[in-house]
């Protein structure tokens, strides 16, 4: 058994926290929600690079897997760094799976150097009580929005509502329906007639979101089964929780320095056990997601049955831990955390916002039960 | 037990609505949100309500008030909330700076100020909290040294200032003796907003919105008569404050009148109605907020019979956010993302810096631990210490 | 408006606090577990009035209402009591109303002094998404147990399991299934050919259960009509609420001694915040049941329309409270508090038992959340 | 990142299986719950285990240990589990004591008692809390007096000494000097539990079950050579035994082996597993156990590369009764009150007395802030002064 970082994994995390040190992502992510434009880390993400790191290295990439692309997310959400990476990721992972089509493996190289970025329109595999692929986005009658349909020529129509780090790609895989009724992958160029990207900020000026309306836009069929789709679904879902893991990280940081060193009744507020066990539990939860993060990352790679359940734990744990921690950090800090100047603030935005994207941390706690539910049942059965 | 009206009470009630009725033309139009913007309209409109002998209820008659009990009080907000029309702007100083005035304050201040201040013709800001000292009031740095000439100089920073902005006088707290124990050397003054020195800048808050100032006060003069209540006698005086706090409290609990209908209103159609884990946060809410109602009409009977509210009241406060972030929460998570920016997502902004406000709900539990429960306190090491000689840490800039 | 107790409840209270604090009922609850006959205590309440509390006066009654019933049910609560009063309120309030059938009104003396006792076998009023009326009891192919049938001669049948106050009753109040269909309250004796209440013991002595079993049981059909049968669904909720406030009440009490005279580390383990928060955590919810049993008792007599919110909100944080409350005191108590010669247990399992009763807590905020959800669209579909 | 076995650790499994599987035939009928009634056939099997070398992996081989790492104690524990036998029933002892003696004692206490310990021939327990002293353990007042001849006379109460019915001796923490300040005067002895003087009687708990023990010491005899390390430096000892305790305790929990799926299989073809709050209640109790799994594979990693255990480990406590106590209310409120006797009603009633064992959650917390985190810690009033001046309040009997 060996159930630790590599040297090699232990560099590349080092490696990007160094390098987002020395941008100044979160006075950015400040700024931004005034207006000023978002800083551009893409470029940092590309020199060093992390846009090849799950496309093969005989495409350019660093043939990398997805536990190494959480150890780079949790540094990005420490550092509330908007980059694009998570749709950059998962669109790549995809897309490096079905480099047969001479098609794809001609684009890789430049979206493994940077030049190009990728996104993807994730789709919630069914449930138990699933009729099928939806998009996240509810529909005000109930229910969840369809996918966009894909005629027999690969004409996409539709529209994909509020979804995360759209805004900028050039190219987006789009999870659609095909003419036959199956669910399938389909690369579009967002310069191509017939598709159009809205940006807008909700909450959390560091994550654009976009909503991608397509008209009969000409898009290239992938080679893609229901497998890689889900696969993708929940490498979203581990990315997010490796990204809620460094804000957990970032606010405990805040948290500490600041019980040591503000003083309340004589004495640093650190030492009064409310703040101590507050500040402790967010210490727990980042273990509970830290532990549940190793289980995403070696399922992806080594264990591809329990990845749906690992990275909805993952997730679930994550969302709930940095709810927790950025609220607690702002309470922490007393008034002057909850202003417009503090850094707090930015972390709870963030934590506002992501809990509810892809699908939210009640979708991902509603998987978790499935998969246990089914485990305890056919072991029920086994038994009869 | 009876909800309704006494006798009496009714005909009040029937006194009041029917002015309300004849004058609600007046009113300015009632504004969302827990503060308002720009005051103007509405300190008119307090002064219409003061001539109506509507503001400052429970204030004895030789002050202005009314004279009347705190179930008159409820009356008049209620009458007011029903008919849509904004009750006083000036919260604060009816209810902590006016009755601080009129318990601890001379004739000359009481006549001086206390008109002006029911009828909104002159508003008031509390000059409590400083960067280094929020939920330990006593730990306040701002120094007020005394002149040969009587007068005084004032120079420090105090923080989360309701108001401050639009105030033409506020009530300070200040350190006039640092060589004795923190709670002994401060002294209570009443300041002129415009006097040369004084600096307001607004606090932007979490959802972009400034509802609190920093107010920098550089080398202010203040007059002899300046002082309210004992010199040194500060801290006496800041907690009769907080008293009054606490009944105020009641009543803006009672105005923002939050019922869990409005919550689940705008997801009442939505087919998570029917979700088993959303009903059951529909269902903590809702008792949070009931809660809230029945223990007001708890207080205000026990008002009534002549109690006075203890440290306990401020549980509400807890109940009051722990209800707004469930509700506020539960509604974005229903509506989705795009709500984050909007009347809920404004809301979920609002309550972390609530949750802080007339300090901290662990100082809250330790207080209600220690005086209602009578556990006995924690070991303090900053009781008898000259506050010069205390440990306070890195100042902390807001 | 007057919100707070009058001095002839005061006087109920301060009467009922004085004769069980004459009683050793908490040593009895301990006894009972290994198997010693649980005291006496309903010769307390008939001596008291309490059996006579909700008939009126014309019929040797105190003619008073729900709220002063639930007033001697917390300190019932308080003192672990098992009198057997839930089952007799409750059946003697519906009886009461039914009064002016002659053979209705010839018993209620006997129940009003207490020679008699009374209980009620109380079923579950339809929620939005139930077919119908229903026992409490699950079913283990899922739904809930159906409702005993009485023919048209009023013979009963059927069985109502594990429902609380039946033992030692020598009336019950069934509610069944008429031959109509429609859902009625039958008077049965218990000493009545055909009928048969077997006790058990689940966790917590001071509550035996019953299982009633009914064959051509002879009843006496009541006037009641569905919503008396609700009315009588929801005193329960609120008795039951008013229990949780007294158990909680005595949890705190016992926790705050023990806090002010246990020394760790060299001083009272009550000064330090970990164990002082905790126990106002405690009050604050102490303070949310009582309020919102306050507003039961308001409602029961004053606002019929709102009594299955307010009764359903008061049980949701009472029982939720006494939870907390009962757990905190074991865990503020250290090692000693889970030993079996403590008093910390005893209130442990009857909080356990208690908030599985009735439909459980679960179901209590089921309907808290079923009725608000119908006031916001009523007011939705009046605004459109 | 891999939990396949390496080739050396694939040769021990390969070895330890093909004991297993020879020998199952002479282990005990595996109990369930957490604590066996009667250990004399357990203790036998652990003589057969300790004969073939699988008690006490992690010992030195000097001490009749295997010399091996944490991974090949995880590899045994696993593997016993698999085939549905027991492991050691004396895990305090191997886990706690033998450690403490090999590490602290004379090489005649060595010799005399760590190959019993480790067959199981002779029972230990470990007397440490008291009454008055449970979380704060250099409370304890059980008094130890030199003699003239260089015996000991020991007189005080010990409480929830799990295993003392059955144990032959015992590690026994006393306080030898009281007038220094309370962490000095403490020495750790070995003890006889059959000793005059010595009487143990069961502590029944909440489920009515008695795991624990009163042990009470009156004027009991011991030898000059019953001192275990140093006079006076007891804390130390005791300190050393609590760092082994955590490392058992990973074991414990990994030989508990509780998954989610255990829980949920009661209830598992009940309608109400598509209810969406009972889903997410198993969602939190599932992400707790999950992460406790993989925290000992992480753990267990650390430690084969060198590093040792922190306070942190003890929060995995808190997870464990967290998913206990979730998994535990969860199956009764879908069973029904039935099922509050009975198995889950059982498991129910056991949590609340693991929550303060090894010092409650409080504390365990303020350990972890203090020395993980790095906060300042409370001011100490117990620190430097005479254990013989400290207030302790009212003694409290169990």
């Amino acid at each position: 058994m060996n159930f630790g970082l590599s040297e090699e994994q232990e560099l590349l995390r080092d490696t990007a926290r160094d390098a987002l040190e020395r941008l100044d992502t979160i006075a950015s992510a400040r700024e931004a929600l005034d207006g000023v434009d978002l800083l551009d880390s893409w470029s940092t993400a590309a020199e060093a690079g992390w846009a090849g790191l799950v496309i093969d290295e005989e495409h350019g990439g660093a043939g990398l897997g997805v536990f190494d692309a959480m150890l780079v997310h949790e540094e990005l959400g420490r550092r509330l760094t908007g980059t694009g990476l998570l749709g950059h990721v998962t669109a790549t992972g995809l897309l490096n799976a079905a480099a047969q089509d001479e098609r794809v493996a001609t684009i890789l190289p430049a979206l493994a150097a940077g030049e190009r970025r990728a996104a993807m329109t994730l789709a919630r595999p069914p449930r138990d009580d699933d009729e099928g692929w939806t998009l996240d986005a509810p529909v005000p009658g109930g229910g969840r929005a369809s996918l966009p349909a894909a005629d027999a020529g690969g004409a996409l129509s539709g529209t994909v509502a509020l979804h995360p780090e759209l805004p900028g790609a050039d190219v987006v895989v789009v999870v659609a329906t095909g003419p036959s009724g199956r669910v399938g992958a389909y690369l579009v160029d967002t310069a191509a007639p017939g598709v159009q990207i809205t940006e807008v900020v909700h909450g959390d000026a560091t994550r654009p979101l976009g909503t991608l309306e397509l008209r009969q836009a000409a898009s290239t069929p992938l080679q893609a089964d229901e497998g890689d789709l889900a696969r993708a679904w929940y490498t979203g879902q581990a990315l997010l929780a490796a990204e809620a893991l460094g804000v957990c990280q970032a606010t405990l940081d805040l948290g500490v320095a600041y019980a040591k060193e503000r003083h309340a009744f004589g004495r640093p507020i650190g030492s009064y056990q409310a703040v101590k066990h507050q500040l402790v539990e967010i210490l727990r939860r980042i273990d509970l997601t830290r532990n549940l993060c190793f289980f995403a990352g070696y399922a992806a790679d080594s264990s591809p049955g329990e990845f749906a359940l690992a990275a909805s734990s993952a997730r679930f744990a994550g969302e709930q831990g940095a709810d927790y921690a950025t609220r607690t950090c702002i309470a922490v800090h007393g008034g002057i955390g909850s202003t417009w100047e503090h850094d707090a603030p930015l972390f709870w935005r963030r934590a506002q916002l992501s809990r509810r994207l892809l699908g939210g941390v009640e979708d991902a706690g509603d998987r978790v039960a499935g998969e246990i539910i089914t485990t305890a049942r056919d072991r029920v059965a086994a038994a009869a | 037990m009876d909800l309704k009206d006494t006798p009496d009470q009714a005909a009040y009630r029937q006194r009041v609505r029917a002015w309300i009725e004849e004058h609600r033309h007046e009113a300015p139009e009632l504004s969302s949100g827990l503060h308002a913007a720009d005051p103007t309209a509405f300190r008119t409109w307090q002064g219409t309500l003061a001539d109506a002998g509507l503001v400052g209820i429970t204030w004895p008659k030789e002050f202005g008030g009314a004279g009347l009990g705190p179930i008159e009080q409820v009356i008049v907000s209620t009458e007011l909330r029903r008919a849509g029309c904004p009750g006083i702007v000036d919260h604060i100083a009816v209810g902590n700076i006016g009755p601080t005035i009129f318990t601890y304050g001379s004739s000359a201040q009481q006549e001086r100020y206390l008109g002006p201040l029911l009828h909104g013709d002159e508003g008031w800001c509390q000059l409590f909290s400083e960067p280094a000292a929020g939920s330990d009031l006593a730990g306040i740095t701002t120094r007020a040294v005394a002149q040969d000439d009587g007068t005084w100089r004032v120079t420090g920073q105090k923080v989360w200032t309701t108001m401050a902005q639009f105030a033409d006088y506020g009530m300070l707290l200040a350190r006039t003796d640092p060589d004795v124990p923190k709670h002994r050397g401060l002294t209570m003054f009443l300041i002129d907003m415009r006097a040369a020195g004084v600096t307001v800048r607004p606090l932007r808050q979490i959802s972009g919105a400034a509802h609190f100032n920093e107010v920098f006060l550089d080398d202010v003069e203040l007059p002899a008569d300046a002082v309210l209540g004992p010199v040194d006698g500060g801290w006496g005086v800041a907690m009769t404050t907080l008293m009054f706090e606490r009944l105020a409290l009641l009543a803006a609990f009672e105005e923002l009148g939050w019922s869990a209908e409005d919550f689940v209103e705008p997801v009442a159609d939505l087919p998570a109605m029917g979700d088993a884990h959303v009903r059951q946060r529909i269902a903590e809410l809702t008792t949070e907020l009931l809660s809230l109602r029945y223990s007001a009409y708890r207080t205000l009977t026990a008002l009534s019979r002549g109690d006075v509210p203890g440290p306990e009241a401020g549980l509400g406060k807890i109940a009051i956010i722990n209800a707004g972030v469930q509700a506020s929460e539960l509604i974005v998570d229903l509506l989705g993302p795009a709500a984050i920016d909007g009347r809920w997502g404004d809301l979920a902004m609002e309550m972390p810096g609530l949750r802080s406000g007339g300090g901290t709900e662990e100082i809250l539990r330790t207080t209600v631990g220690d005086r209602v429960l009578g556990l006995p306190p924690e070991p303090r090491v900053d009781k008898d210490v000259p506050f010069s000689e205390l440990t306070t840490g890195k100042a902390v800039a807001a």
